[in-house]
């Protein structure tokens, strides 16, 4: 490796460490044995694999951003079942449904198996070399700039092998896109604590107030959130934690609140203000600048405006005095509109005032390589691309990861504007929506096959590396790891420097190994940290915690009234991210698709959720088919009786009503995401997910809803089922 | 000495009693009162009157076999549970009574009848050869009168059931 | 001979079980769900379809009522029909209760479902005919019947999806009823573990899949004869006896109990071996 | 009043009627049989479907795990005890207008038993491996549960059926005597031949044949009585709200008498014209019927009520939820119609001049048993679909055509065996017809003799 003739940043940069002091030890030459070994093969079994007994592999969940650290269960080297990683410090050994339904990402039968070309309509089966050649000659002659990358949240060593790729392309087109990412809220944080995402600290705070952050099921890190809670709600020292959760479409969060407050919609920030002047009121001494701007909102004028009873107000304002620590959320619901911004900063605001900054909101461990930092995905993103599409800059585009011709707006008219690129390569795991529309696909390994690193998008008690190995043998011959193409593709542009990876497996290990006195595998030889790290999954950074800044300021901080009442669209479309589809890239796994909707427990659909006095208002009974028509479209689906939603508001879950993607997953329910308009917040530009107005008509049809619940729908009809208690009637106290 | 079969039949019961309780009263060489078989197309209960007592044991077979059956029953049920630990039912003991009984008093009856039935095949000599002499008549509307007499008597007890308005005699010499 | 080992030891097969004296030797398996600490987010389901080769029986069949979720996550709303859920929903994960006294044991004609020495209520799938009494006599409505012939059905594990079954536990084929098992595979793995190694399993040692997966930790598990397990303290603090002869003694007291421990229809007298603890609601808010 | 049966019948012709039965029916016999035929064809099919497929095409579910199949199957088991009722009790009691019905009420039962053997079977899940409940010796030591209602279930009706084909044939083995000697050679024949034992009526049969008739009467009547009983515990022995009641037994086996004899009266009707038994089943005997229909028909009303009234004034909310369920939810039109047909229809029944008014006591007949069935319905369904749990009450499971096509298939597979029976054996008992006329006739004597006598008497007193 000395003589490589390339310096030693570049080297760095190569894998994925550059930008800081990295101690780099001798270079082990390495082989890919090494990684055939970590697969069990039956050729020659390994001698823990003994048929009958399992055997335990730890590995990354790739189901969601909050990379939960996994542990796969293998019998006679299939892998059988996901469990969280005892060791980790995201989600301790415990794991979602989402997490759990991994495996059906695996061996799902609607993979894609080989590179597909264009031919027409369909997809011709070609070999891999042709393809990659294919690529090489396509991107021949073009500009950089004409060429884009588009995926989603990305970080580890594929992103550094990815922006590698482009900066050998010359390109600086890198499109992450997260359709439901919380990326108003990181804004507001970053302006108001100095970091886009603070450790939030529920198990120390006393209270807990959510405006709307659904972090028991679907918000940033939701096994981490779920355990913090439930130390929150033990009756320890602490005593029982209180929460309070506000936002007018009821969450799962919501409904393990012990008060949940139903407010206007958008209103979120000026309830946040009234909060803020209540405690004023009650004697909690206010900043100046936050004094001046709260004043105005007196708790009659907020009740006014956002349908919450003065006396809850006070109620909140005290409760909220009285018991400190507490712990104020910013999430979703509040940051869906044109002021999200504002009404983050109104909320974040609360945390100053209350003297949470510090106490309960902490700063996050920090990544000592930025080149394997997360790059969080956002909303804003794809809308750039699709102007630079719109106008047919882009001449090459690769796509990976995200699905926007199913998750983009209409009214963007992004499928049109992609069909204005000349050539597409999507790497895909399903003929999704978009890599529908690719002229070349090449198949992906799955999560459990490929290897890789990642690093967890919330970072809580520590910041680490998660490792992402494979679990068995690949199920088809023909699938190629990310990391693995990228590679191929830069040994296209860059021979030299990246010769001596013969394949990623390689090019992570050397990556790995080289840098291991900077992963605190000082001193052992190369093989043992190796393994160790494998056997782990886990590689610790050293945590330098970035310290936080609370210099959230109410300077300039304006609050639009609530909305008008729109005669031509009265409702409120509060689109749902559900715990289990998410954004509907699993909506593939059934699973998921059958797993009852915690709130409705509807399956295998689609439902438009209605207030029943909006419904009786409009005459509308349960299971009636009922077009939701917004400016920029319409739907038909099946109407539910819920009483968790604000009267002007209905919502509709995002993650169904796929045309493509799989057996599971084709042709159930309807796209909510398709009547989304085109409105942003005004800061950061993001789509304001919950602006969309819309109206509501019967279309005469009515079905049965396939759900879970039976006959009497949420009533216990007198009989003793689940039982809840006041806390006045119950001793906590010396529970064990 | 050969023996003779002889069958009578007559019109209606009253002759056939009449006939009956002659031979009964008179005392004929080479006739033996219990060689006399009544057949007839319905019961007759009057007949023992005339026949004198005639064995009937069904009802020992019936107590048999009530009896076997229910005791069979309890101990091969009972038996089996305790042989069968792995059938513990929670709430129950492995030998329930109750439900046992319930077993037990089926048996019971199932026992009663067959051994029963079995009893009235045995008593009556079912299922049987075919006697020498019968009639079709029999089984519609005649009463027969059948006995079995040494080739002595054959005269006398012709001319006594002629006497008696048989319609008709079948006489058939066996050995 | 039969007979004479029945009059041997008729005293012993009269033994009432769970009532009479000592009903568990080594282990009673035994459950605690935390209704406060519930979430309702679906995972201990889902984990459930993972771990025990449940089959998913799409749109249609779930229409008609043949869903196979051993564990269902049920949710209630408050019924005084006030307009806003304004204490949020409850949630009730529900699974077989394992029942000491089991209404479901006494009437299968064949005996396919019975009480094992370790206090579940057992499900011998080779042994079922499918008469579904059981089923008829469960007061919880827990048992789920194979109305179809899964293995065989369209998509339901198609092509590689079988290779995730799980080994250790059976593919029930038409016609035989199944239900939550505790997860005996994992229970039976332990205790054998445990007998080589020639001790008790320890608590914590064997985890159920949905315990497992629960992000809230929900769900204890364990062994009630161990008085050191977290399940059996957990019991014993909220003063749920296993086999409460006639009501539990907390509830006579007058003003009731000011504990959270429960059994769903205790007044059955199935005695559940699944504990539930009320869902707390803060009263200052 | 005129006579259940003339004295005056020459005691051949008799024989010559019923033996004409055998032979030459009236056409419409063999139209009933070919409906019968396609009937059980098409249950026939609905069941190789669903033995194919699965339960689930019947549309059962969770928690609606039970449905037509047992309603049915009770019914059958009800239908059978007319049977045992006529041939059994009256027999005791010494009434004979029985003799010319009990035959065929006697093959009812056999037959009504076999059908609801057949539900037991369509109702597994595993057909295949119903042997498991059969209490057969392994090397495994294992056994069925003998705790289990279902297998006293099958216990008594195995011993039912057997111990009724048994009384049934016993009963039988005069008249295949009769057969026998009358029927041209053929293989009809031969077969009575071989059936009759070589009966020839001697004494010596005829006083055990007395003796065992009685005894096995004498079983049959406590056992028809715990057969349905046990069927009633069923339900009565599990939990469940609505079926946990104590009056279920005698309810239960009221309810089979009544659509027993129900039954009855539709076959005396139709046998009545089918085979040309004018002679022997005339009108003073249906009346009997009739009337003793009705007696039972209030018999179950009261019992009926009594299980309503228990649920209603016990404090046991679950199974008041039932029953108000019954009468207002989903299942009320069918309810209520139990309870008319039940109820209020045998009134007709009251009314003297409808007692013999053929066309109308078949009409009656058949919505009596209409009522019975829906009574067994309405006793399985409501419970399931509102049970212990409310979040497992269920309002729109509805039976699939394949549960009623068996149901339909199942009045075929009787039908046919029924109709089978009445064409190859004697549907009216020859010889204890004649005992009847016999024993009447010298009744009859011996008052006119009386009335002479006292004629006399009056005369000479008169003289002096």
């Amino acid at each position: 490796m000395i003589e490589n003739s390339f310096n030693r940043r570049d080297f760095l940069k190569v894998l994925g460490w550059g930008g800081t002091a990295v101690a780099l030890s001798g270079c082990g030459n390495t082989s890919i044995q090494d990684g055939v070994e970590t697969v069990v093969s039956y050729v020659e079994p390994p001698e823990y694999a003994i048929p009958g007994i399992s055997v335990y592999f730890n590995s990354t969940c790739a189901q969601c951003d909050a990379g939960c650290n996994i542990t796969g269960r293998l019998r006679e080297g299939r892998v059988l079942k996901l469990e969280g990683n005892p060791n980790s410090v995201i989600n301790h050994g415990k794991l979602c449904g989402l997490g759990q339904a991994g495996v059906q990402a695996h061996y799902n039968p609607d993979r894609v198996r080989e590179p597909l070309l264009r031919n027409g309509d369909k997809g011709e089966v070609i070999a891999w070399d042709k393809a990659l050649g294919l690529i090489n000659e396509k991107l021949s002659g073009v500009k950089g700039d004409e060429i884009a990358f588009l995926t989603g949240g990305l970080s580890g060593h594929v992103k550094v092998l990815l922006n590698n790729y482009l900066e050998a392309l010359g390109s600086k087109n890198h499109y992450a896109y997260e359709a439901v990412s919380p990326s108003v809220v990181r804004a507001a944080n970053k302006k108001a604590y100095g970091v886009e995402m603070p450790r939030l600290r529920l198990d120390k705070a006393k209270v807990v107030v959510s405006f709307g952050a659904d972090f028991l099921g679907a918000w940033v890190s939701p096994v981490n959130f779920s355990q913090q809670y439930a130390k929150f709600r033990k009756a320890d020292e602490n005593g029982r934690g209180v929460l309070v959760q506000i936002e007018s479409k009821m969450t799962l969060t919501g409904a393990n609140a012990d008060r949940w407050i139903v407010i206007r919609p958008g209103t979120e920030g000026i309830l946040a203000l009234g909060i803020v002047n209540a405690l004023g009121a009650s004697g909690v001494s206010l900043p100046a600048d936050v004094a001046a701007v709260s004043k105005a909102y007196s708790s009659e004028r907020v009740s006014k405006d956002t349908g919450v009873p003065a006396e809850q107000i006070e109620k909140l304002a005290a409760l909220l005095k009285e018991r400190s620590p507490s712990l104020v959320i910013t999430g979703s619901a509040a940051e869906g509109y044109a002021h999200g911004s504002q009404n983050a900063a109104a909320i974040a605001l609360l945390n100053r005032v209350l003297g949470n900054i510090g106490k309960t909101i902490e700063a996050p461990a920090n990544v000592p390589f930025p080149q394997v930092a997360v790059t969080t995905g956002n909303r804003s993103s794809v809308q750039a691309l699709n102007d630079s599409l719109a106008n047919g800059k882009i001449k090459v585009l690769f796509s990976y990861g995200t699905n926007p011709v199913f998750t983009a707006p209409t009214a963007l008219k992004f499928k049109e504007n992609l069909g204005k690129v000349p050539f597409k390569i999507a790497f895909a795991h399903y003929l999704d929506e978009t890599s529908r529309e690719a002229d070349l696909v090449l198949p992906l390994d799955s999560a459990l096959e490929d290897w890789g690193t990642s690093v967890p998008e919330y970072l809580g008690e520590a910041s680490q590396l998660s490792i992402q190995q494979p679990l068995m043998e690949k199920l088809h011959p023909n699938t190629k790891g990310l990391g693995d193409i990228l590679l191929a593709l830069l040994k296209q542009r860059r021979e030299k420097e990246y010769k001596d990876y013969e394949d990623f497996y390689s090019y992570l290990r050397s990556a790995v190994v080289k840098n291991k006195s900077a992963l605190g595998g000082s001193g052992e030889d190369d093989d043992t940290f190796w393994t160790n790290t494998l056997s782990n999954g886990i590689v610790p950074f050293s945590a330098s915690s970035n310290n936080l800044s609370a210099k959230s300021s109410a300077a300039g901080l304006v609050l639009p009234p609530p909305a008008d009442e729109n005669s031509g669209y009265p409702l409120h479309l509060i689109p749902s991210v559900t715990a289990s589809l998410r954004d509907g890239r699993h909506a593939n796994q059934p699973w998921l698709q059958e797993s009852p909707d915690p709130l409705t427990t509807i399956v295998w659909d689609s439902w438009v959720e209605l207030h029943p006095k909006t419904a009786a208002k409009l005459g509308i009974v349960e299971g009636d088919i009922v077009e939701v028509t917004s400016r920029s479209g319409s739907v038909k689906a099946q109407a539910y009786l819920f009483p968790g939603i604000h009267p002007d508001a209905v919502s509709i879950p995002l993650g169904n009503g796929h045309v493509a993607l799989g057996r599971w997953a084709k042709d159930v329910g309807v796209n909510a995401f398709g009547i989304l308009d085109q409105v942003v917040d005004k800061e950061t530009g993001e789509l304001a997910l919950n602006e969309t107005r819309v109206k509501i008509s019967k279309t005469g049809k009515r079905v049965f809803i396939v759900k879970d619940e039976g006959a009497v729908g949420g009533s216990q009809a007198g009989v003793k089922i689940a039982v809840r208690v006041s806390t006045d009637d119950v001793e906590l106290s010396g529970e064990v | 000495m050969s023996q003779h079969h002889i069958l009578a039949l007559f019109n209606n019961f009253n002759e056939a009693e009449a006939a009956v309780s002659e031979l009964r009263s008179s005392t004929i060489k080479g006739f033996n009162f219990d060689d006399l078989t009544m057949k007839s197309p319905i019961e007759h209960p009057e007949v023992e009157s005339v026949l004198g007592e005639r064995s009937a044991n069904v009802q020992w077979f019936t107590l048999f076999g009530a009896l076997f059956g229910g005791i069979t029953a309890f101990a091969l049920i009972a038996g089996s549970q305790g042989n069968f630990f792995s059938q513990l039912k929670g709430g129950k003991p492995i030998i329930p009574i109750p439900p046992d009984l319930v077993l037990t008093y089926e048996m019971f009856i199932l026992g009663g009848v067959y051994i029963t039935v079995l009893g009235f095949l045995v008593c009556a000599g079912l299922p049987a050869r075919r006697s020498k002499l019968y009639s079709a008549k029999v089984s519609e509307d005649q009463i027969g009168l059948l006995v079995k007499v040494d080739q002595a008597a054959v005269v006398t007890i012709k001319s006594i059931f002629t006497k008696h308005q048989a319609l008709e005699i079948q006489e058939e010499a066996g050995k | 001979m039969s007979v004479s080992n029945m009059l041997e030891n008729w005293s012993k097969f009269r033994h009432m079980h769970p009532v009479d004296d000592k009903p568990h030797e080594e282990y009673k398996w035994a459950m605690a769900i935390d209704l406060d600490a519930c979430s309702g987010c679906n995972a201990c389901s889902v984990a459930c379809y993972a771990e025990n080769n449940l089959p998913v029986v799409g749109k249609q069949k779930f229409d008609a009522g043949q869903q196979m979720h051993w564990m269902r996550i049920e949710r209630y709303w408050d019924d005084d029909g006030r307009e806003f859920p304004d204490q949020g929903a409850q949630f009730m994960p529900m699974l077989c209760q394992q029942c000491e006294a089991a209404p479901c044991e006494t009437v299968c004609p064949v005996g396919a479902t019975n009480h094992t020495a370790d206090g579940l209520n057992s499900q011998v799938y080779n042994r079922c005919i499918g008469s579904r009494y059981c089923s008829a006599n469960c007061p919880f409505k827990v048992r789920y019947f194979n109305w179809y012939d899964y293995p065989t059905t369209d998509n339901v594990w198609p092509a590689e999806m079988t290779q995730q079954l799980n080994p250790d536990v059976t593919v029930r084929g038409k016609g035989v009823m199944e239900k939550c098992t505790f997860c005996v595979q994992r229970l039976e793995r332990a205790k054998n573990n445990a007998r080589t190694e020639g001790r008790l399993v320890h608590d914590g040692e064997v985890q159920t899949a949905c315990q497992q997966a629960c992000p809230t930790s929900a769900i204890t598990f364990g062994n009630l004869v161990e008085p050191e397990s977290k399940v059996a303290k957990k019991w014993a603090h909220q003063q749920v006896e296993l086999a409460a002869k006639d009501v539990q003694a907390k509830d006579e007291q007058e003003g009731g109990s000011d504990l959270r421990g429960y059994r769903i229809f205790e007044e059955l007298r199935a005695y559940p071996s699944v504990m539930y603890l009320e869902r707390v609601r803060e009263s200052a808010i | 009043m005129e006579k259940d049966i003339r004295e005056s019948i020459e005691w051949a012709k008799i024989n010559g009627d019923v033996l004409k039965s055998l032979e030459s029916p009236r056409p419409l016999f063999w139209v009933i049989l070919v409906i019968a035929l396609s009937m059980f064809g098409v249950g026939l099919g609905c069941e190789i479907y669903q033995y194919q497929i699965g339960m689930g095409v019947a549309n059962l579910n969770n928690p609606q795990v039970w449905g037509l199949y047992i309603a049915t199957f009770i019914f059958w088991i009800g239908m059978s005890h007319s049977g045992t009722l006529l041939s059994a009790i009256l027999h005791l009691m010494h009434a004979d207008w029985r003799k010319p019905i009990y035959r065929f009420a006697e093959a009812m039962t056999t037959f009504s038993l076999m059908t609801a053997g057949l539900f037991v079977m369509v109702h597994l899940g595993r057909l295949w491996q119903f042997y498991y409940a059969i209490p057969y010796p392994s090397e495994r030591w294992v056994w069925p549960n003998f705790q289990s209602p279902l297998l006293w279930d099958a216990m008594a009706i195995f011993t039912y059926l057997s111990s009724s084909v048994i009384f049934l044939f016993i009963g039988m083995i005069p008249d295949l005597a009769i057969c026998r000697d009358h029927l041209h050679p053929g293989w009809r024949k031969s077969l009575y031949t071989v059936l009759s034992l070589g009966w020839e009526g001697t004494d010596r049969q005829w006083r055990n044949f007395r003796m065992t008739y009685l005894t096995v009467a004498c079983f049959l009547i406590p056992l028809a009585v715990s057969v349905h009983s046990i069927v009633a515990s069923d339900f009565a022995m599990s939990q469940q709200p609505g079926w946990h009641v104590t009056s279920f037994p005698p309810y239960f086996v009221a309810g089979a008498l009544y659509s027993g004899c129900a039954a009855i009266i539709t076959l005396f009707v139709i046998l009545r014209y089918v085979f040309k038994f004018e002679e022997y089943m005339t009108l003073p005997i249906l009346k009997k019927i009739v009337r003793l229909t009705f007696a039972i028909a209030m018999v179950w009303t009261y019992l009926n009520a009594v299980e309503f009234a228990s649920v209603w004034y016990s404090h046991d909310e679950a199974s008041k939820a039932v029953l108000i369920q019954k009468a207002t939810g989903i299942y009320a039109p069918f309810w209520w119609m139990m309870n008319f047909c039940g109820s209020v229809v045998p009134f007709v029944m009251m009314i003297k001049r409808l007692q013999t008014n053929i066309p109308v006591m078949f009409a009656v007949s058949l919505l009596l048993n209409l009522g019975m069935w829906l009574e067994r319905w309405m006793i399985v369904s409501p419970t399931f679909s509102h049970g212990y749990y409310p979040y497992l009450w269920d309002n729109n499971q509805w039976p699939t055509l394949v549960q009623w096509g068996i149901v339909f298939g199942s009045f075929g597979w009787f039908t046919l065996l029924f109709m089978g029976f009445c064409k190859l054996f004697p549907s009216v008992s020859m010889y204890e017809v004649k005992e009847m006329v016999y024993h009447r006739s010298l009744a009859l004597k011996h008052t006119e003799r009386n009335l002479a006598v006292n004629a006399t008497e009056l005369a000479e007193k008169g003289a002096h």
